[in-house]
């Protein structure tokens, strides 16, 4: 559904800019994992295309409010950062397939880099409402890059934080200190949020564990409601074929093992539909 | 007082004027979430090919001022896939639907008709003929008059008669009046303008293209008067052909300005992108346009702007101010 | 360290890339109010017709999204009136200029040649193509290769062997790389492009169109993505030419991606309707792009975005971060 | 020359917007009759022209402040009526060819319609300081339509308001009123801004009583600075000769009886350079 929202606050959380929008019908369908598009540049823009947004936080004041964490990349996300109190804001959402949930009550181990461990805590209080145990592992380039270390510290079993210039934890890549979490709290899943190259070597970790990994992709969007068809990844299905699937319609949360990272930019050879690929006679 | 927003595409008549632009509104079932597609003029499919296609890699966007680029390369089902599972949601439910065909030879584009020549549920066809063609390598048969007409003749011929085929139309030629003329000449019962420019743009950061396609379609505000400007130069020249105008529409002051061109109907393409209900905001607000200027009926807006200078605009009942557009 | 922005047109140097686009500068006294003319690459002057022409009637201009169409139809003061006065005005101040023109048959292009051919100050010649040509049925010549060519052939056959002569394209065509294969191979020694786009716009309130001349030229950022596209084209073919890249250029960045896909030069119009310091300001930010990406020379930036993918930049001694465009 | 100012205040003054804007350099090189151009829409707006404003007053305090009185009409007045204190707005100016100013202290009439009205205080100023007689005829659709009546009478010998509605004055036209107030006044000059159909008008009168009339004319503008080419209007030239010649530039104010009103909007055959026209040969 389409809102225009108010802007109940703006703050910055170290490196991040974060926004509280009055969004009730959003809110109320909200599912952890869900994004939403907002429209950026105001009337008479020269931007066409909205941007997409993992939803951080919701909340039940003012009828249901949507929490949005960024960091400032291109002229539309620079926009959004001068947004004051009060200003609307104009949501498309929620969209795409949130995170699936374990039935039962499991160890999980929560992973995010960057603004992508936003998306990670309302996860963690569904997971913790389940009666599952919960372990963080953040990451970032430095210090003030890393999201949410207090908050996951007051939510999570443990937390472990990385830094690649080891101002904050350990200096290296959550996928360094992914393996001994991992073991250590004998977990029974990952979730992960995070850069493509990033989540493509969480995967692998999870796989050498031989436990499921759903991760939250993504990818250049101009529509985020599954029509455009710009949005796609090579992912392999139930049937063991590899489609172009959408991250905005299919994901952006799929089984990690499902997508082929790799192949992520390319249109693998044997594709659905790939040219001139023998998979033409697949379907 | 309502306005009477019925539109006829050829004899089959549509309730209002407003479609989705071919390749802008997948299945139809991705925007049957946010509302009724019945409230539709009608749903223009994507354009179908013969095999499933996987399309083009990634990145296949990038913003443009105003616009966007766009090389998605017609990723889709199939027709086999498309006639067992897409055609048959919408026309289950009554959706009027223009279903769009991509081919890269004229074999391909009339093996095409026929496989639809008899399925259900297909209001016209539209020959999206922005496709490279396999047989003059690989040059666009949208930029050639007599490649273009030589697929017309086909399909039309191939198609029942009470489906109207729709030519599809390119910008990017010398003289948009010629090819039109020749689709027409080949049996094109309406036409459909404009399909995107051919654009590019270059990261500054990477120092390569944008895209991995390196060009890409141009779509958007951006293309506005350029779809203006065709609709009107081909409804000068060939007053009786029926035009959906495309390209560029995002209020419906800008599909008012193509009625006024000369098109009877609107593809809604990139605004879809941006705004899901945009088409039904098109058609309210293009419907309350008209209603502010007398217009009892679409019909007599339809290249209204043509009339020569000085001549009275006898639709017009009453003149009354507009606010801020 | 700063870097080097000379460029070559052919053998002539200009000691930066920006020039103004023709027709957007007039005779170049205006925006000497603003700054000193020396400070461009080259000035271009407006297309300069054989008489004097008071153009088309008004509205000459209407906004669209991103861009403007314009009818302004060469108004100018003829060749007799740009000799005597506006020519010797660059001249004695020493500005780089290159002399656009403008005409209606070969012969006029041809005298207008023999007129510029004696008279000092030109530093190029750039032979708008974009006019309709008289004895084909007011056919642009730009859109019909071997008309172009036929132009440019007699025009550099009686210009000076030191004054190169650029021809200027435009993008309504099928194939802009056979037009500008046509005019190189008539001895053009560059290339410019685009030209604007035909578009046009429809008043909505008086229900005709916006334009007293009904359909005008479409320039501004709308059109960056299609002249990114023309030059890419056209450097991928013709890799030896020099270009010069036109349309849409508003910022350095907008200027850099024309420099990427192949171009030398840059050409700057509605940007200075908006901006009467936007050449200076494009110079300086494309300096400053070329700077941060650790170039050190432009020339070593054109056409780079060619380069296979893959293949090391190596240019680029530092890769630094960018902050917003 | 361009100037990014600032904001100091907004207010609305009847149907009209007012802004005040700081902008030394432009404040300092005023004279009545120039105007301005503004920048519409901010930062990646899809607004690409300026739009021409005339400056109805200058200020010095904040080092020189200049005021633009406008109405909304499309999307760029719009914006502007959105503006606040503070915000900051792009202008290039002073431009165009200011009112000259009569040597001796004769008796003015100055006859604005709508918001042309406010580029004649600055002028009738300068008429007093130069010890000349000011009359105002001011007019308007309805009486929140006149602008500065009240200023007017506190400057001004007499002010005849006009309002096509009756609404305020008398009912009709500022030409209705005119004659009668030339002949009142024994006015040497008269001086107008107004819609080209008044100025015509306006003109025809002067003419009747054969003194003097400086027209500021309204065309549409891309570039305010004389390099589009866009804004001409047929002039008559010292040498007989009409000339399609720019409103930026040459103008806006003209001599009314050069101006041909009549002929504006189209290329009158005698103008130098018209398509066929003999008047080709005439330069
Ligand atoms: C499902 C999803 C969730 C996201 N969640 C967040 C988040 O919570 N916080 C955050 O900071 N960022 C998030 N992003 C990335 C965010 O969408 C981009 O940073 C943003 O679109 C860049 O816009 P811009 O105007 O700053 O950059 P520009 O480069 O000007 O954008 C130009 C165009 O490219 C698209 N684009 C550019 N980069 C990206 C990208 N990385 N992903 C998608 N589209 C892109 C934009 O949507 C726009 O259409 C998310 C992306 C996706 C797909
Ligand atoms: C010398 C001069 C002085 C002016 N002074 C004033 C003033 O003091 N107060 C005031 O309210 N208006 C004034 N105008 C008119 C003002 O420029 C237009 O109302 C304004 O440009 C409309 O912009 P818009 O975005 O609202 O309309 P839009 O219709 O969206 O404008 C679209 C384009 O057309 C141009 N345009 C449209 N109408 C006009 C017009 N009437 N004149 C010039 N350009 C136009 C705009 O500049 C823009 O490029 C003046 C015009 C000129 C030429
Ligand atoms: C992402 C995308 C996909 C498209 N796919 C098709 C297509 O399959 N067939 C076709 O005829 N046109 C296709 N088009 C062109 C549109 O139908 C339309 O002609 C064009 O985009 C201009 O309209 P717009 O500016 O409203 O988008 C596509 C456009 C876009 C942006
Ligand atoms: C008002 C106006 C006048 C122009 N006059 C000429 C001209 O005389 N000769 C010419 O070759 N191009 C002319 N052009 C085209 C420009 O030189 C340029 O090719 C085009 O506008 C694209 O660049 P831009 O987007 O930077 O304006 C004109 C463009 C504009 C907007
Ligand atoms: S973003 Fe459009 S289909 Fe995914
Ligand atoms: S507005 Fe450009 S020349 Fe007058």
């Amino acid at each position: 559904m389409q809102v225009t929202g108010t802007v109940l606050t703006t703050r910055r959380v170290d490196a991040y800019h974060a926004l509280t929008v009055v969004a009730p019908g959003i809110a109320e369908r909200y599912r952890p994992g869900h994004f939403v598009s907002v429209a950026v540049g105001g009337p008479y823009t020269s931007m066409v295309t909205r941007r997409a947004l993992s939803i951080h936080d919701v909340k039940s004041d003012y009828g249901g409010t949507v929490e949005l964490v960024f960091t400032v990349r291109g002229a539309g996300t620079a926009w959004l950062a001068e947004r004051r109190a009060r200003d609307t804001l104009d949501l498309v959402g929620p969209l795409g397939r949130p995170f699936p949930l374990p039935r039962d009550p499991v160890h999980c181990v929560l992973v995010g880099s960057e603004y992508g461990s936003a998306v990670l805590f309302p996860l963690a209080d569904a997971l913790l409402a389940r009666g599952c145990r919960v372990d963080f592992v953040l990451g970032g380039a430095g210090a003030e890059r890393v999201f949410g270390a207090m908050r996951a510290r007051r939510m999570a079993e443990t937390t472990t934080l990385t830094t690649e210039d080891g101002s904050l934890g350990l200096r290296g890549k959550v996928t360094d200190a992914l393996p001994s979490v991992i073991a250590d709290t004998r977990a029974d899943a990952v979730y992960a949020c995070a850069p493509m190259e990033t989540l493509r070597a969480v995967t692998a970790v999870a796989m050498e564990f031989d436990i499921p990994v759903q991760v939250a992709v993504e990818e250049s969007m101009a529509c985020g409601i599954g029509v455009c068809m710009t949005c796609v990844l090579p992912v392999i299905g139930d049937d063991g074929a590899t489609r172009m699937v959408r991250a905005c319609a299919e994901g952006p949360v799929f089984r990690g093992e499902r997508v082929r990272f790799e192949d992520v930019g390319t249109i693998p050879f044997d594709a659905l539909g790939a040219p001139g690929g023998g998979a033409r006679h697949v379907s | 007082m309502s306005v009477d927003m019925r539109t006829f595409l050829a004899h089959v008549e549509l309730a209002n004027p407003i479609t989705t632009a071919a390749g802008c509104a997948s299945s139809g079932r991705e925007l049957a979430q946010f509302f009724d597609l019945h409230r539709l003029g009608a749903l223009t499919t994507r354009s179908i090919t013969m095999a499933p296609r996987a399309g083009r890699p990634t990145p296949r966007m990038a913003e443009t001022p105003s616009g966007m680029l766009n090389a998605v390369g017609l990723q889709g089902p199939g027709i086999e896939a498309f006639l067992e599972r897409e055609l048959p949601w919408l026309a289950q439910r009554g959706i009027k639907t223009i279903v769009s065909i991509g081919g890269g030879t004229v074999a391909e584009y009339s093996e095409l008709a026929r496989r639809l020549a008899d399925a259900p549920g297909v209001t016209a066809l539209e020959v999206n003929l922005s496709c490279p063609n396999m047989e003059d390598r690989g040059r666009v048969f949208a930029r050639e008059g007599s490649a273009a007409a030589e697929v017309i003749a086909s399909v039309r011929s191939i198609m029942r008669y009470d489906v109207p085929v729709v030519a599809k139309l390119a910008p990017d030629v010398a003289d948009i009046v010629s090819v039109a003329r020749a689709c027409v000449d080949a049996g094109a019962d309406a036409l459909s303008m404009i399909n995107n420019p051919l654009g590019m743009a270059i990261d500054t950061e990477a120092l390569r293209p944008s895209l991995a396609a390196v060009t890409g379609g141009l779509s958007g505000p951006a293309i506005l008067p350029l779809a203006v400007r065709c609709v009107w130069q081909v409804h000068a020249a060939l007053p009786g052909v029926p035009l959906i105008g495309v390209g560029g529409v995002m209020t419906g002051r800008d599909a008012f300005q193509l009625v006024l061109a000369g098109a009877c109907a609107v593809g809604v393409g990139t605004a879809l992108f941006h705004d899901p209900y945009a088409c039904l905001r098109i058609e309210r607000e293009l419907e309350e346009l008209l209603r502010a200027r007398g217009f009892q009926r679409l019909a007599d807006a339809v290249g209204l702007a043509h009339r020569p200078p000085g001549s009275a605009p006898r639709h017009l009942l009453v003149d009354t101010e507009e606010s801020t557009p």
